[in-house]
């Protein structure tokens, strides 16, 4: 049986045997200016692929890495082994079903992708949100928020090198979780918004799993962190790489986290506030030196916030309903709806076309990780190859929401 | 004499061992060739691009050099340990030797810019 | 709804504005042509009392008849989010001028663009696809591309993404391609 | 008339050999021929897409091609008599192998974060014998796919389980690894990765709990245990039933 054989993709004169790839692929041809600068290959390069399964990159993102011995020279990153065309599914689906497409996006902290899609479609509405639910959303998604960065801090430091931390964040990640879970009913998708208010109110087991994590929530933390911040290694390690200074994170749309700890106060519950975050009272951590070990330490103050505004929140609950009355099938009026939602990596906002059916006619998900993983491309060059794994941990990436 | 009969019993039962086991694992694994992809090399995937014959940097080699200089001391070390509390005359003296010349050999390195990696 | 900021729009941009800026609750929206977009994100970015540094997000939108491609920004001056839609881009030939020389990050937003839509971004350094694969032929988001009822019977047998699937052999004009009345 | 595969148990209930007490159904009340739409509602893809490979040939099946060539099923360890000793020996090297599982370091999307869970202190894999995820195929003898399986990802992963030394098994963790889940439509999913891979236990769940990934690893080791032996039915194709 002779193999198979396909036109290669750059020279269609050349032919692959399909099923043998060969040992090597030949170096592709360029199409683009950057790929022509990028595989130009010096003496002593050669490109890597540090590929789709790889113990660092947090999902599958493919990262072709042309290195001198051990520094990076250059690198190309590839997207799309996680494509699942979730736009044309939700243009295809009912605006009550869009909120379960979008919650594997950013899978670690998936309430805000249902808060986005579900703002902007109370914006297409004009729907008033009763108090009580919008006190609820706060108050879950925040848990979230100290979840996801708490994964955050224990990859970080495991990227690094240490074991530890990651066992004491996932401790901690795993508890808020079952938390959740007991209020949404599912551990890690919660599909809990929904559009004018929550699936279902604040039960007795939630609360008291909430109760008593919130009595040492503070304590644990610092003992966590305390094990990472003064820890010389982990400092001089982190310290002063992959800066990012304040003109090149605007230039990049870099926002969230990643962007404040540039030294640019812009986060979105202060500067554009939605739902009641005019009323809690938190303030927004802000750090200037723009490096790795800055953006550690921030997200560490964000999760001390984020404790304040659920211990605000339990006191502040209004009583009343859970969510607004709603027809079954909702017809919007045909128009457009924009809203952003501060998630805990970034600005996530969604827009929505309406031409007055059942059906979405246009879904945009925008998701904060998609241009992080851009700043690779300036920070690591120039680095060791060790460095650029931590590089990429203290960006944070989330691949559900990078390849939508 | 009879040391000698020591070392051919330690030099027997090295030897078989390896082979044994080599044995062992023939005789009691089954074996299949595989798909042509079994042979290919692993880059998490993704078929390598270039022919890997590419030509690398001599800082690795300076890397595995000073690994080899400083993990053969050990070996040394753990000999001498085994011995280090009978009562013989200049024990702590030679291995103190043995050790600080090693140590010049790594400032010696240090000084050089050796470890940072160029 | 920021008057000002309506007002502001149509002094420094009256030229160019395509439709009257429209406003609804925090959102302002423009319409421009395609062809002047460098220069009103190049006024909208530097004039200081507008000071437009945010870019949000650049999305592609199929209405059915023509591509449009919608900014959105953000500056502190004011609580709005201004939306400038780039509209009547034609369907055969869709190309338009790229934002990289103002905002570096709008470059793997355009790569999106151009992977779901064939918008082509001149300037743009990079322009290939960045989700699909390479050998992928068609452009997945727009109106005329079906998703198969059942991955049985898709052409790619739930193995290979689909390509260019033609539409339902009895749908009738509505189904075929989806137009947005008020796009 | 067996509608699908010979299931992974070995032959099904109530043929000779067959392991599990159920009754054998017989043959006229067994459920009627699958109903198989054919293809009429969407025009096949273009010719020329994909370079002109034809479905069948793409590189993402290489399994089922290499399956049906035969080769995989040649056992070239020895000659005649000594057989026995390999299947005799897999007793206590299945006992072995099933109580150390070490499944490879790889995670799709959202189920690698359940899987993650499952392996830290809280519920702990560990206390089966299961943990140390190894970040090489070389040393891997369990793949838990956990998340969605995209066509551009497929090769790739189609290369990490032919990498795989041999005593291997698949796990197929949550909805879309099982069928498609949630993106059965999408134009970019394989629905379902016993399309292009043999799978051995599916776990279902969006994303399973960590309990339901150890019961169905526990399910896993079950299998090693009664499959004692049982090297040449081993499967290497993709096990996807007719019709789906």
């Amino acid at each position: 049986m002779t193999t198979p054989t396909r036109p290669s993709l750059d020279d269609p004169a050349l032919t692959i045997p399909v099923d043998h790839a060969g040992i090597f692929e030949p170096i592709p041809l360029a199409r683009t200016e950057r790929q022509q600068e990028f595989y130009a290959l010096k003496d002593g390069e050669l490109l890597i692929n540090m590929g789709p399964q790889h113990p660092s990159t947090h999902g599958v993102l493919r990262v072709v890495l042309k290195i001198n011995g051990e520094k990076v020279v250059d690198l190309d990153p590839v997207l799309g082994y996680l494509h699942r065309g979730v736009e044309k599914l939700c243009e295809n689906a009912d605006y009550h079903q869009v909120i379960s497409h979008v919650d594997p996006l950013e899978y670690i902290a998936s309430l805000f992708n249902e808060w986005g899609a579900v703002l902007s479609f109370e914006k297409l509405l004009d729907l008033e949100v009763p108090r009580r639910a919008e006190y609820i959303r706060v108050l879950s998604a925040e848990l979230n928020r100290v979840a996801s960065h708490m994964l955050y801090l224990g990859f970080f430091a495991l990227d690094l090198g240490g074991i530890t931390p990651i066992l004491w964040s996932f401790a901690e990640r795993d508890e808020i979780m079952e938390m959740l879970a007991a209020l949404t009913g599912q551990k890690l998708l919660f599909n809990y918004f929904r559009i004018g208010g929550v699936n279902g109110d604040l039960n007795h087991e939630f609360m008291s799993r909430l109760g008593d994590w919130m009595g040492r929530a503070g304590a644990q933390l610092e003992a966590g962190m305390g094990l990472l911040n003064e820890n010389e290694i982990f400092v001089r390690r982190a310290r002063g790489m992959g800066v990012i200074d304040r003109e090149t994170a605007l230039r990049m749309c870099v926002t969230g986290p990643n962007l404040r700890a540039s030294g640019v106060p812009f986060d979105l519950r202060r500067a554009h506030p939605y739902s009641v975050y005019p009323e809690l009272d938190f303030d927004v951590p802000t750090r200037s030196e723009g490096d790795s070990l800055a953006r550690f330490l921030l997200r560490v103050d964000e999760v001390r916030q984020s404790l304040r505004i659920i211990d605000q929140c339990l006191h502040q609950m209004p009583d009343g309903p859970v969510s607004a009355r709603l027809p079954r099938l909702l017809r919007p009026r045909p128009g457009r709806a924009f809203s952003s939602v501060e998630a805990p990596r970034g600005q996530c906002s969604t827009y929505v076309i309406s031409d007055g059916t059942d059906q979405p006619f246009r879904m945009r998900i925008h998701d904060p990780s998609f241009l992080h993983l851009q700043l690779m491309g300036l920070l690591m060059p120039g680095n060791l190859l060790p460095d650029t794994m931590a590089i990429m941990a203290s960006l944070d990436p989330v691949m559900g929401g990078v390849d939508k | 004499m009879e040391g000698i009969w020591y070392v051919v019993g330690f030099a027997i039962a090295g030897v078989s061992f390896v082979f044994l086991v080599i044995a062992a694992s023939w005789l009691i694994s089954h074996r299949t060739k595989g798909s042509h992809l079994k042979g290919l090399p692993y880059e998490s995937g993704i078929p390598t691009y270039g022919d890997t014959h590419g030509r690398f940097g001599v800082s690795y080699y300076i890397y595995a050099l000073l690994f080899v200089a400083f993990d053969i001391e050990v070996v040394f070390i753990f000999l001498w340990a085994l011995v280090v509390r009978d009562p013989i005359p200049g024990l702590i003296t030679s291995m103190a030797i043995f050790v600080v010349t090693l140590l010049l050999g790594l400032a010696y390195a240090w000084r050089k810019g050796v470890l940072t990696w160029r | 709804m920021d008057r000002a900021l309506k007002a502001l729009l149509e002094r420094k941009l009256g030229p160019s504005l395509e439709g009257p800026v429209r406003q609804r609750q925090d959102q302002t929206e423009i319409r421009i042509r395609p062809g002047d977009l460098p220069q009103v994100m190049r006024t909208l970015h530097d004039e200081h009392d507008l000071r437009f540094e945010y870019l949000a997000d650049l999305a592609g939108v199929d209405t059915g008849t023509t591509f449009q491609v919608v900014y959105h920004l953000w500056s502190e001056v004011t609580p709005d989010w201004l939306r400038v839609i780039a509209d009547g881009i034609p369907r055969d030939e869709p190309r338009l001028p790229s934002l990289t020389f103002l905002w570096k990050g709008a470059e793997w937003m355009e790569r999106e663009a151009y992977d779901m839509f064939g918008l082509v971004f001149e300037g743009n350094r990079d322009l290939r696809r960045i989700y699909l694969p390479d050998d992928f032929v068609s452009f997945p988001l727009r109106k005329d591309f079906h998703l198969a009822d059942d991955v049985a019977r898709s052409p790619g047998g739930g193995v290979r993404p689909m390509e260019r699937t033609g539409a339902p052999k009895d749908a009738d004009e509505t189904t075929l391609r989806r137009t947005s009345p008020g796009a | 008339m067996a509608l699908t595969r010979p299931p992974a148990g070995g032959p099904p209930p109530g043929e000779p050999g067959s392991r599990l007490p159920v009754p054998a159904t017989n043959a006229d009340d067994a459920m009627a021929e699958a109903i198989v739409v054919p293809n009429a509602l969407w025009t096949p893809a273009d010719a020329e897409a994909y370079g002109g490979v034809p479905v069948d040939e793409a590189s993402t099946l290489a399994l089922r091609r290499y399956d049906e060539t035969g080769e995989g099923r040649r056992n070239d360890a020895r000659w005649g008599a000594l057989d026995v000793v390999p299947t005799k020996a897999d007793i206590i090297l299945d006992l072995i192998r099933l109580n150390s599982l070490m499944p490879l370091l790889s995670g799709l999307a959202c189920c690698a974060i359940e899987m993650m869970s499952t392996a830290t202190s809280r519920n702990d894999m560990d206390r089966w014998g299961m943990f140390p995820f190894r970040a090489s195929p070389r040393q891997a003898d369990v793949l838990i796919v956990a998340g969605t399986l995209t066509t551009k990802m497929a090769d790739p992963l189609v290369r990490l389980w032919e990498e795989m030394p041999e005593p291997k098994w698949c796990v197929a963790m949550g909805d879309c690894t099982c069928s498609g889940g949630r993106y059965k439509r999408s134009y970019s999913t394989i629905q379902g990765i016993d399309r292009v891979l043999p799978v051995d236990v599916y776990i279902p769940g969006c994303p399973p709990r960590p309990e339901g990934l150890i019961y169905g690893m526990m399910k896993l080791q079950q299998l090693i245990r009664e499959r004692r032996g049982h090297w040449p039915e081993r499967k290497i194709g993709p096990t996807v039933p007719e019709g789906i």
